[in-house]
């Protein structure tokens, strides 16, 4: 059994070290989210499934607890995660951030119902640029 | 310029790594570690003491009714301390909203409410906003639970405070948009005065003894004074004396202060004055 | 009622300012009456203390939430547990400097300050203020101390943005905060340092055990850091320009008034924290500190009286020269502290080291006195032409008689001219300095003619002159608070420099006493 | 040497802020900087709170008291108040950048250099 929770534990752990990478080495913000939360999802719930298994052996009343909690906070994490995730790429989508390196046909499609302003775009872009 | 400063930075950096071989090692710090070994069931218990945290170790459970001895720390031995945090907030609340109100303006005081066919608010998806209204009750219910509990389990005022503001953050997010700014601004700065107000007049009422007594602590057990057994118990939530007012005061005030900020800092953002569109800042 | 006075002073203050959403409703008048009805309470109870602490130097603790709050410590242990407030001579000292400019300031405000919705943050934000500033005064605890600190900068920095349509008042404002924000974690570095090894946060309980070992030199050097970035001397002075000729005048004074709290605490921090306990065995060597202190002193004041004389804005002028006047205080405190811990048993301290230390001391509290004065005229001076700007203001004099008289006063004041205040302390550290060593005693007389000039200057070119009417934008006469606000301060000035034994001998040399008593 | 490692990470992380407030230009970089040194402050005071095989001081289903060992409360209650402080902090300088940007259409220190110049 704990040869098990080790096992999941450790590769928890390797897919949020592989998603820190991706944060730090993806080019904007839609890939970066890609990295940030689809990445923490598998990894914390893999972490979490590593702290139930190790504590079933030796089961008492501050272990149960223990394990109530995470099942709790898997469900929560799989429940909001994909939510906010959708929400931060539709905000980063209004406010005008283009893919990078990225052909996007319906980006500028007139079927879309919010249109951006392409010199707000490039205006918003000045501004990042302006703190080097 | 710089240079003198780097300079500056780098002698306090030398100094810095100097000293830092010269301090106890993490996990050997001062004071007991056997507090409780000879632990008797004396009220204020003084022996095989030596530092400060080793006597709220030994003897906060007793003399403040809370099974939390951080909590007992934060409302009881140094509320004056907390006093002050709180009133930190408060000041930043209110210098946020003297900022802020002189960019909000004529028309973004006032929002009508844009919803669409189903009557879910436009701007973000159906998804956020449904995802929204499920997590707002459990969001609130916990941060309830850590306001009211913080003197049995981790959690307190300023956390549960936090927690319950991050629903209104939610709120933000997912385009509820407040109907009138004036009217909310007024209902939140109510509340977080009261909490205030609370809390200082909890102080006053100890001032028979002291500032910020715990008067009610270890009293007859009806309300919030149970005196509660020596060592490791189940946790009861008529205990603590005053720290379930002070917490539950700061929690108020904690909420409505950072629904405050995230109000108004989303409305400026937002504001029609200064740009189209709000996302250039 | 009387053993809770050191706890009411920091509380009243807090509670009126948390009740600001009701009293704020109910109408502005009533709103000014409850405020200065607080602030004159305080100054009574400061007031009440002056014979019990001063006079017969006695000292008050309080701690908070004890069963017996007048004790030290609870009984059975050696330490102290929870909070405690000391008010000794000393920190009754800074509190009287708090009390008197901020209900002088608040009065001056009444008129200044427009009156409009934003008026009730603004009266909010000072009376925490005032908390913030008296609790610096009062707290015996290095957390607390902390806590205080940033609510006096955190209001400071809002208040400096209050005119938030000018353009770079919100620049001044973050530019403050920003220093405090270094200047208050580099605090807690220092405090965090001192706890790792006595696992206390009291001041009195770590000197007592202080060991004066390595690490305590380190935590000291983040203190003094943190405390001289505060007060605006010289290495770390270039926010003070910006901030205080953006901030309103009344809040320019306040902020004068935070420095002189911060620079009475470093003091107290290198006497009552790290100064020499029974029980060290390495002392922390007195000279090269107060070396270090003369020679930050002397370059704030000739750094500061330099830029000062090429300014051609009053506001950024009055800035260097609150740098320079910084500058005399800790030439003053620094010879104090360079001969206390001689080998010669006490002679020189005796000698002129304790006189160097009174001066100092005593012109902390002048310059606290004459400088608000200063700050508040040329708050008048802005308004009435509505430019901070000396070559777009000229005769002044015709028109507002009050003003150019206190504007004199100030003015001869702070260039050390008797019969003012400013005369006393600075021939006190003259006298002192030159006994310690001349040639800083030529800079600091140098300076002070520098001063006169400087000021001078001002005096010629915006009162002085004929009479412009087309100039003035605003012409409202002052109001009955603004007038207080000035009258009083003056008539404080002209009493200093009149009767200054009474002060020296009532309030000062108490105030060394305590600050450099070894335990 | 393992465990003097906090303190060096604490003394890095400290050094790292403030060279990236004498060098960063940028206004919300700034208090990004300033956030870091508040961590670290953080993390010095958990660092010397820190007891080997202890539990959280909290007596709620806590071990049975002879072998109760237990980290330090006080430093976890001031770090709470330094967190408060500095998410306050944290705040009110985002909204003076707000308010700065919309005076002056920069965030950058070099273009606001302008504030000596009066009126």
């Amino acid at each position: 059994m704990s040869i098990l929770s080790d096992i999941l534990l450790g590769l928890g752990i390797f897919v949020c070290v592989i998603s820190v990478i991706g944060l730090l080495r993806f080019p904007d913000v839609y890939t970066r989210l890609h990295a940030g939360t689809k990445a923490t999802t598998l990894g914390s719930l893999l972490v979490v499934s590593g702290i139930i298994v190790g504590f079933l052996p030796e089961i008492d009343d501050s272990e149960f607890m223990i394990i109530i909690h995470a099942l709790i906070a898997v469900m929560l994490i799989i429940f909001t995660n994909p939510i906010s995730a959708h929400a931060i790429a539709r905000a980063a989508m209004l406010a005008g951030i283009k893919p990078a390196m990225a052909e996007v046909d319906e980006y500028n499609s007139p079927s879309h119902d919010i249109s951006v302003n392409d010199n707000d775009t490039n205006k918003s872009d000045e501004v990042l640029k302006e703190e080097q | 310029m710089k240079l003198v400063s780097l300079l500056a930075m780098f002698i306090i950096a030398g100094f810095m790594f100097t000293g830092i071989g010269k301090l106890h090692l993490p996990g050997d710090p001062a004071g007991n570690s056997n507090v409780f070994s000879q632990r008797s069931s004396e009220k204020t218990d003084t022996a095989n003491i030596s530092t400060m945290d080793d006597y709220y170790l030994r003897n906060g459970q007793m003399e403040t009714g809370s099974n939390n001895i951080v909590t007992s720390v934060v409302f009881d031995y140094r509320g004056f301390d907390t006093l002050g945090e709180a009133a930190v907030l408060f000041l930043v609340v209110t210098s946020i909203s003297m900022l802020l109100f002189s960019i909000i303006k004529g028309k973004d005081l006032e929002e009508t409410v844009l919803t669409d066919s189903d009557g879910f608010p436009a701007g973000m998806t159906r998804i956020v906003s449904i995802g929204t209204v499920l997590m707002l009750p459990i969001i609130m219910a916990f941060g309830a639970y850590l306001v009211i509990h913080g003197h049995l389990s981790p959690g307190g005022g300023f956390q549960g405070g936090a927690v319950m503001a991050t629903g209104t953050a939610l709120l933000v997010i997912s385009s509820f948009v407040v109907r009138n700014l004036q009217k909310t601004y007024k209902l939140f700065s109510f509340f977080e005065s009261l909490g205030l107000t609370v809390f200082i007049v909890t102080g006053f009422a100890g001032m028979g003894i002291s500032f910020l007594h715990n008067f009610l602590a270890n009293n007859d057990g009806s309300f919030l004074g149970k005196v509660i057994p020596l060592g490791t118990n189940p946790g009861f939530l008529n205990s603590g004396g005053i720290l379930p007012i002070l917490s539950t005061a700061v929690g108020i005030e904690v909420f409505c202060g950072i629904s405050i900020i995230l109000v108004l800092l989303s409305r400026a953002l937002n504001a029609r004055g200064s740009q189209k569109g709000g996302h250039k800042c | 009622m009387t053993n809770h006075i050191p706890v009411l002073i920091i509380t009243l203050p807090l509670i009126a300012a948390f009740l600001q959403p009701v009293t704020g409703f109910a109408g502005f008048k009533l709103r000014n009456l409850v405020i200065i009805t607080i602030l004159l309470v305080l100054n009574g109870l400061l007031f009440m203390l002056v014979p019990d602490v001063a006079l017969q130097g006695k000292t008050i603790y309080y701690t908070m939430g004890a069963s017996d709050p007048s004790q030290f410590t609870q009984p059975g242990i050696s330490f102290p547990v929870r909070i405690v407030l000391k008010i000794d001579s000393f920190s009754l000292f800074t509190g009287i400097i708090v009390g008197v400019v901020t209900l002088t300031t608040f009065l001056f405000s009444t008129g200044t300050v427009k009156e409009d919705k934003r008026k009730s943050y603004f009266s909010t934000l000072f009376l925490l203020f005032t908390a913030g500033l008296m609790g610096m005064s009062f707290t015996n605890d290095l957390f607390n101390f902390f806590v205080f600190l940033e609510i006096s900068s955190i209001s400071g920095a809002a208040l400096v943005a209050y005119r938030t349509y000018r353009k770079h008042a919100p620049y001044a404002g973050y530019k403050y905060i920003l220093i405090s924000t270094i200047a208050t974690t580099f605090f807690l570095f220092g405090v965090g340092i001192c706890y790792a090894q006595y696992g206390s946060f009291n001041i009195q309980y770590i000197n007592s055990v202080l060991a004066h070992s390595y690490l305590d030199k380190v935590a000291m050097l983040f203190i003094i850091v943190a405390m001289a970035m505060k007060a605006g001397s010289v290495p770390m002075h270039m926010w003070v320009p910006d901030t205080y000729a953006e901030a309103p005048a009344s809040i320019s004074a306040m902020l004068k008034a935070s420095g002189m709290v911060t620079l009475c605490a470093m003091f107290r921090f290198t006497f009552s924290l790290f100064g020499p306990s029974s029980s060290g065995a390495g002392k922390i060597n007195y000279e090269t500190l107060g070396w270090i202190v003369i020679v930050l002193g002397v370059l704030s004041m000739f750094i500061g009286v330099t830029m000062a004389l090429i300014q051609h804005d009053v506001r950024r002028l009055m800035a260097f020269h609150a740098v320079s006047q910084t500058g005399y205080m800790l030439l003053g405190v620094g010879v104090g502290i360079a001969v206390f811990a001689k080998g010669d048993g006490g002679a020189a301290f005796k000698a002129f080291g304790k006189m160097a230390m009174v001066g100092g001391i005593f012109h902390i509290m002048n310059n606290a006195f004459y400088k608000n004065l200063l700050f508040l005229t040329s708050g008048v001076m802005e308004r009435r032409f509505g430019t901070r700007n000396l070559n777009g203001m000229i005769g002044l004099g015709h028109r507002d008689t009050l003003t150019t008289v206190v504007f004199m006063i100030g003015a001869l004041a702070i260039a050390g001219i008797p019969p003012f205040n400013g005369f006393d302390s600075k021939l006190l550290i003259y006298e002192s300095v030159y006994k310690f060593s001349p040639v800083l005693a030529i800079i600091a007389m140098f300076v002070s003619v520098m001063t006169l000039a400087s000021f001078m200057k001002v005096f010629y070119s915006s009162f002085m002159g004929p009479r412009r009417d087309d100039l003035i934008v605003e012409g409202a006469p002052l109001t009955k608070g603004t007038k207080a606000g000035l009258i009083i301060l003056a008539a404080l000035i002209i009493l200093t420099g009149l009767f200054p034994g009474i002060i020296v001998d009532g309030i000062i040399e108490p105030a060394v006493t305590a600050l450099t008593q070894i335990r | 040497m393992l465990s003097i490692f906090l303190y060096v990470t604490v003394v890095s992380l400290l050094i790292l802020s403030i060279t990236s407030v004498i060098y960063k230009r940028n206004l919300i970089k700034l208090v990004i900087a300033l956030n870091i040194a508040e961590s670290s402050v953080n993390l010095f005071f958990i660092t010397l709170a820190y007891r080997p095989d202890s539990t959280a001081p909290i007596f709620t289903l806590a071990p049975a008291l002879q072998e109760l060992r237990m980290v330090l409360p006080s430093p976890q209650a001031l770090i709470l108040t330094n967190i408060v402080i500095g998410f306050a902090t944290t705040a009110l300088m985002l909204v003076l950048a707000v308010i700065t940007y919309k005076n002056n259409g920069t965030l950058d220190i070099r273009k606001l250099k302008g504030v000596e110049d009066h009126d």
